[in-house]
């Protein structure tokens, strides 16, 4: 199925974001929120992992359900999952499209990785793990 | 005159070199310019191979020919041109032809972000496709492109002709988002698709000969007219923007 | 010890009114700031001193090879990014600028990727706004498009609009109507008097239509527009109309989503012809604490607010070609220093490859995302808890930091003028 | 101690009453002295005209509004780009330059202090912030009290001492220099989007009207002994017939000081206009001149209009609104909590334009027309006339009838009929321009004393050295000459160091910052007001002791002590 996924701040983005190699920010930021009936089409219960497929590549987030999200959409608070798989494209204005991305989800049994895995995937080395 | 540049393999490949020397006039007194890479200024031999045949006292007699691999990071080549005829054997960086007020410049392949940019007389033909803010005008919304012609034979980015208030652009291919933004004057064609065609428009005339997606809801339908053999809906607008601009669309999809 | 009147260095509403217990030279207990605000002050796990990324391991080094590496780094590259600069201080920031101009670099500021796309309206069109007090005081209609302040900026309800006492209102929180219009309906929909719900990506046209209808072209609006209907619009039209002081507040939900700038052009305009009736302003939700003061230091030493590229010695400025998230992805730098944000966290992936690949420095208290990319990192103190200096509300009020630990970590400042200073030697 | 001689200067000095006279000027740790020592560094000026460094007694340069002339005007950024070069660090800009591209600039016209015109106490940390990074002029900065609503409240008490009161504890909280009244009692209005019409309309709920708050901060200003005076924008700026409005501001003012005028009107130009609308719009400089003529406790300066782009920036929103809606260019607008506003437009003024050639023929009709040089200051209200690199063109202007003749050929045809201009024969001498540009703002000031504005020993040595010689050149002739020296000094000299060379600057520099604090009473110490306190920390949204501007702000911390009288 695909998806709009519009990223955005939480509050626990906000709490956790001075402390980006802790569990609770990489819980936040891989967090799938969607609409309940969305999540019974995939058969995803609260916290199964699942697959975002973007157009530069794929994570594995969270699915929990949130009554704030609109059937067909998706909203990851912002951070290295998201941006994960975020192209960089900016329309030549400077800013990518951090709010309308065309994904794809699908169930998963992979776990999400760690902040420091996805920094290494790209080429980076983790400091503090 | 033919000055054939061509070129070279180069170390940093990456970082864009700013070639705003490269315009027919400065060739009638030779070959001794500089171009920027990055922070560093380098001669113009350094980047290209440097071929001159023939001699020419004005501009209009001189031919520029640009090749090799890495042309698309060629930056604010034609800029300020006035005569005489450039070709790019490849694809152009951004910037190409900005300010351009004669002359002819023709690009084989694609162009990168703003080509003739606030242009005002002359000629741009790119065969392939332009990017982002082709015939634009430049951060902080005054007069985009005043004259000349740019065709795109390919597809154009988002903004295409935004602020254009003279000049025509034709585009054969698709025309990204917010296609003649702001327009106030001149003439934009989109043979295909695009998507917000003439946002906020004061003036000009934008003819979609495709479907324009997102059609804003606030272009008044007159009723429909014959074009070029074509069958167009005629819409006044921006009426949000008191705006008097003719915008002609074969089909049109709002975003009801 | 308590620490009265303490500035939060979290977000842009730069609450002024903390209250920070300290004990031990450690912070114990915050009063007054919301949840974003506390956490920030209470911070742990600083990083300890510079390291130096040695192959596939980190190696502790001193203040003095951490600059010297960085000023070598800098003065060596052919077009040097000198990125972040919203999560430190004005003084610091002024440095920056000097260092990117002494070095033909390219500086940008973290608003590329947060309201840089306001900034490019508000260069079309201009931006009648006010300070934070003057909505407090006087507005009975705050409509919040795009922004989600319960979870961006917690406080921004309770001290200007929603909640907030003004000297013109009777009572403030009944004679006060919020409107909000957002894709989702977030909690601060839900404390709204009105919510517009739009299709995502239909931000431009209802704005348009709103013009339309204010200037009574009613008619000619379909019947939806972007999913809202034209009665909403235009209850929402005669809201505004009726309102003695209008204040929107507009969020990265115009800025990041298609049409970029024009969707914050169509809002001004649309507030500017609201202007002809009413008392209207307008007004981003920045995010930083200190951004709008990156902006600000930029403008008065370079002429614009971010994304200056001095290259070829004089400023040139054209986001989209001259901003950090362009210039990675289209790999067009061959070194960067960042300062006071966390790119890696915050940036597509393929910025993150380049940054693998080119020589990285970062200043930043804490181990981040981007320390993964650095070749040195070095920790500075903490602005508004271990450093002073001059930060801008989103509203342009500049306020002064306070102290309220001493640690022995140098400052951004302190750190910059060093570098500046050996780079000036090695240019002179 | 560091020690120079400037030899065989021709020094017009009109504090000391010294026209084109030949003498050395001795300098030591920079201030002018008898004579100094053998060892000094001579520069022979070979009789160049030399005169007191050039004083701006009302400019936007810097601070909040300025920044967002700045911020909103890439396309302005395009013109004057410079370089690094030396100790100067790149500049951009025309009409809003950066910080170092006033400076320079300023610099090079042989300006070493510059008063900003307009600050708004809440922001005033950005214009002292600025400030630092304008390196080679003193600074000083007008406060603005216009729609501050402790004054206007303490007004309705009939409180006058609470109101010098106020304006004492804010001066010194936000180390300001002068008060500054904009479109008095408009700026509040306009935050419900209205305005006061002229000085008899009251403030809406305030029911204080212009004509009493500028009656009443006028005479705060005397009582707080503030070296200069109330600095006044009139009510109703720019439109047409509104000289009336500005007559009747003027006839408010007593003659309350001995040392000084008691009221500074600025930027008259555009306070002196004549007609019932644009189409029968006209200039009324007589009138006015003539009213100064009969006041000397009044001085005005000009905000002369000259032809071209520039940057109209303001306290007075409702103006820049009225402005916006016959420009239907951008504009912003920036109102701020409880004390004032501001606003913003690009504009162009236009010679083929009919209202833009008359104001720009008042301009220099109010400097020809007004009889005393003191009474007249030399300003564009840069940028809202025109940037202040124009300045050169406007001494010309002044000093040659030939000039203005050949410049009138080029304005609008019907000019003619609607300004006195072609009329007036007057040329101004090299005498009157220094006191037009440099003693006349001392004076007006009030910085004479603190060695500002003359040569005379103890004075600051701020020297300006134009490439020209008065014996030489016929400057209502030779006007191109003119404004070539005036456009670029052969030395700028600051506190006694070369600082800019031929227009090029020499030095990083460092400037001072010159502020006022008023000493009061404990009664009237704001800072201890129950009521005060109370109001501040409900209704603005600053804490009451983050407010007040430290002293890390101040470059060179120049404090100016008064005596105040409550």
């Amino acid at each position: 199925m695909t998806f709009l996924m519009i990223t955005g701040r939480t509050v626990n983005q906000g709490v956790t974001v001075e402390n980006k190699t802790s569990a609770a920010y990489a819980a936040e930021t891989s967090t799938c929120f969607m609409h309940e009936f969305d999540m019974l089409e995939l058969g995803l219960a609260d916290n199964d992992a699942v697959r975002v497929t973007g157009p530069c590549g794929e994570v594995v987030m969270r699915a929990v359900a949130s009554p704030e999200v609109g059937m067909g959409t998706i909203f990851v608070p912002y951070g290295p999952y998201a941006n994960h798989i975020i192209a960089a494209g900016t329309h030549s204005t400077g800013m990518p499209d951090f709010k309308s991305h065309e994904v794809a989800l699908e169930p998963t049994d992979e776990e999400p990785k760690t902040v420091h895995e996805l920094m290494e995937d790209l080429g980076g080395l983790a400091y503090d793990r | 005159m033919r000055v054939t540049l061509a070129m070279r393999p180069a170390a940093r490949s990456f970082i864009p070199i700013e070639a705003e020397a490269i315009v027919p006039k400065n060739f009638l007194s030779g070959t001794d310019l500089s171009v920027w890479r990055g922070n560093r200024e380098l001669r113009l031999d350094e980047v290209f191979s440097v071929f001159v045949e023939g001699s020419a006292d004005r501009p209009e007699d001189v031919e520029v020919v640009i090749s090799g691999d890495g042309t698309s990071r060629l930056k604010r080549v034609g800029e300020y041109m006035d005569g005489g005829k450039i070709t790019v054997l490849g694809d152009i960086g951004m910037h190409c032809g900005n300010f351009m007020t004669g002359g002819t410049i023709e690009i084989h392949g694609n162009a990168d972000g703003w080509l003739g940019r606030e242009m005002a007389g002359g000629t741009i033909l790119c065969r392939g496709d332009a990017a982002d803010y082709c015939a634009s005008g430049y951060r902080g919304g005054r007069k985009g492109m005043t004259g000349g012609t740019v065709e795109v034979f390919g597809r154009a980015g988002d903004f295409l002709a935004e602020s254009i208030a003279g000049g025509t652009v034709i585009v054969h291919g698709d025309a990204g988002d917010m296609a003649g933004a702001e327009m106030h004057g001149g003439t934009l064609v989109v043979h295909a698709d695009c998507s917000r065609p003439a946002a906020n428009m004061k003036g000009g005339s934008c003819y979609v000969y495709g479907t324009a997606h997102g059609m804003l809801p606030t272009f008044k339908r007159i009723g429909t007219v014959q074009h070029e053999g074509r069958m167009l809906i005629h819409f006044i607008g921006d009426i949000a923007n008191r705006g008097k601009g003719n915008l002609f669309v074969k089909d049109y999809r709002y975003l009801d | 010890m308590i620490v009265k009147d303490v500035v939060c260095p979290f977000c842009g509403c730069l609450c002024d009114d903390i209250e920070v217990e300290v004990e031990e030279n450690r912070v114990v207990a915050v009063a007054n700031a919301c949840e974003l605000g506390t956490k920030k002050l209470m911070g742990e796990k600083r990083m300890k001193n510079p390291i130096l990324r040695d192959g596939g391991t980190w190696k502790d080094i001193t203040y003095d090879e951490a600059i010297q590496y960085t000023a070598d780094m800098l003065l060596s590259a052919e077009r040097p990014l000198l990125y972040g600069w919203s999560g430190t201080h004005g003084e610091a920031q002024c440095v920056g600028v000097h260092m990117a101009e002494l070095v033909r670099g390219v500086i940008d500021n973290t608003s590329s990727v947060c309201h840089g796309p306001s900034i490019l309206a508000i260069q079309e069109v201009g931006h009648p706004g006010c300070t934070l007090g003057v909505v407090k005081n006087r507005a009975d209609l705050v409509i919040y498009w795009g922004a989600n302040p319960i979870d961006a900026h917690p406080r921004h309800l309770s001290r200007y609009t929603r909640y907030a006492e003004g000297f013109f209102l009777e009572n403030a929180f009944r004679d006060r109507k919020v409107i909000v219009v957002d894709v989702r309906r977030t909690e601060t929909a839900n404390i709204a008097d009105e919510f517009v719900q739009i299709k995502p990506g239909g931000d431009y046209a209802v704005l348009s239509a709103l013009r339309a209808i204010v200037r009574g072209k009613t008619e000619m609006i379909p019947r939806t527009v972007a999913g809202v209907t034209r009665e909403q619009l235009v209850r929402v039209v005669d809201l505004c109309k009726g309102a003695k002081f209008g204040a929107v507040y507009f969020g990265l939900g115009l800025t990041m989503t298609g049409g970029k700038y024009k969707n914050i052009r169509n809002a001004i305009e649309l507030v500017s012809e609201l202007s002809r009736h009413t008392k209207f302003t307008i007004s981003a939700m920045r995010g930083h604490y200190n951004v709008y003061g990156s902006n600000e230091v930029n403008t008065w030493m370079t002429g614009y607010p971010f994304g200056i590229d001095f290259s070829r010695g004089i400023a040139f400025y054209n986001p989209g070609e001259t901003t950090a998230v362009d210039i990675l992805a289209r790999k067009e730098c061959d070194a960067a220093l960042i300062v006071g944000s966390d790119p890696a966290a915050h940036f597509p992936r393929r910025c993150l490859e380049h940054l693998a690949d080119i020589p990285v420095v970062q200043l930043d208290p804490y181990p981040n995302a981007t320390t993964a990319f650095c070749n040195v990192q070095i920790p500075v103190a903490v602005t508004g808890i271990d450093a002073v200096g001059t930060a801008y509300r989103m509203d342009g009020v500049p306020i002064r930091t306070r102290r309220v630990l001493s640690t022995g970590y140098p400052s951004d400042e302190e750190v910059l003028i060093r570098m500046y200073a050996l780079m000036q030697g090695a240019k002179a | 101690m560091s020690e120079l001689l400037i030899r065989n200067a021709c020094v017009i000095d009109p504090l000391r009453g010294v026209n084109a006279e030949t003498m050395d000027i001795a300098i030591r740790d920079g201030r002018i002295v008898e004579d100094v020592s053998g060892a000094a560094e001579v520069i022979d000026v070979h009789g160049a005209l030399t005169l007191p460094g050039g004083i701006d007694s009302h400019t936007h340069i810097c601070g909040t509004k300025v920044n967002f002339g700045r911020y909103m005007s890439p396309e302005d950024m395009r013109a004057g780009r410079t370089p690094r070069r030396g100790p100067m660090h790149s500049t951009s800009g025309y009409s809003v330059p950066t910080t170092y591209g006033n400076s320079y600039r300023y610099s090079a016209m042989g300006y070493t202090t510059l008063l900003e015109g307009a600050m708004a106490p809440l922001e005033a940390r950005h214009t002292h912030e600025e400030f630092t990074y304008t390196p080679l002029q003193d600074t000083m900065a007008n406060t603005l009290f216009d729609g501050n609503w402790g004054i206007m409240e303490a007004i309705r008490d009939g409180d006058t001492k609470r109101v010098a009161a106020i304006i004492a504890w804010t001066l010194t909280a936000v180390k300001g220099f002068g008060v500054k009244l904009t479109n008095p009692g408009g700026t509040e209005a306009w935050q419900w989007g209205k305005n006061v019409s002229c000085i008899r309309d009251p403030v809406p709920y305030f029911e204080v009207t212009p004509s009493e708050i500028i009656r009443s901060v006028v005479e705060a200003n005397e009582l707080l002994g503030l070296p200069h005076s109330v600095h006044l924008h009139c009510n109703n700026l720019g439109t047409p017939g509104n000289y009336t409005c500005t007559l009747g501001s003027l006839g408010l003012i007593p003659d309350l000081n001995k040392k000084r005028q008691t009221l500074y009107a600025t930027h008259v130009q555009f306070h002196a206009y004549g007609g019932s609308g644009w189409k029968d719009f006209c200039s009324k400089s007589e009138p006015i001149a003539r009213f100064v003529n009969m006041r000397p406790q009044i001085v005005i300066d000009m905000g002369q209009v000259m032809f071209g782009r520039t940057t109209t920036m303001t306290a007075d929103g409702p103006m820049e609104f009225n402005l916006y809606r016959l420009h239907h260019d951008k504009w912003s607008n920036h109102d701020v909590e409880l004390e004032t506003g501001s606003g913003i437009i690009p504009v162009i003024y236009r010679r083929k334009n009919l209202v833009n050639s008359i104001m720009w023929a008042i301009g220099l009709e109010l400097a020809l027309l007004t009889k005393s040089p003191w009474q007249c200051l030399l300003t564009t209200d840069n940028p809202n006339g025109a940037p202040f690199v124009r300045y050169p063109e406007i001494v010309a202007l002044l000093m040659s009838k030939k000039y203005r003749d050949a410049e009138f050929a080029t304005v609008h045809p019907d000019t003619g009929g609607r300004v006195p201009l072609p009329a007036i024969e007057r040329e101004l001498d090299w005498y009157e321009i220094a006191v037009m540009t440099r003693a006349g703002q001392a004076k007006a000031l009030g910085i004479q004393d603190l060695g500002k504005g003359h040569l005379g020993p103890g004075a600051e040595a701020d020297i300006a050295v134009y490439p020209i010689r008065v014996d030489e050149v016929d400057p209502s002739v030779d006007y191109q000459k003119v404004i070539e020296a005036f456009g670029r000094t052969e030395y700028t000299i600051k506190r006694g160091r070369v600082v800019s060379r031929r227009g090029e600057c020499l030095v990083d520099g460092s400037n001072a910052t010159f502020w006022v604090r008023p000493k009061v009473s404990d009664a009237y110490d704001m800072g201890k007001d129950p009521d005060f306190i109370e109001k501040f920390d409900r209704y603005y949204t600053v804490r009451m002791r983050n407010y007040p501007v430290q002293k890390e702000y101040l470059n060179r911390n120049r404090c100016i002590e008064t005596e105040a009288g409550i």
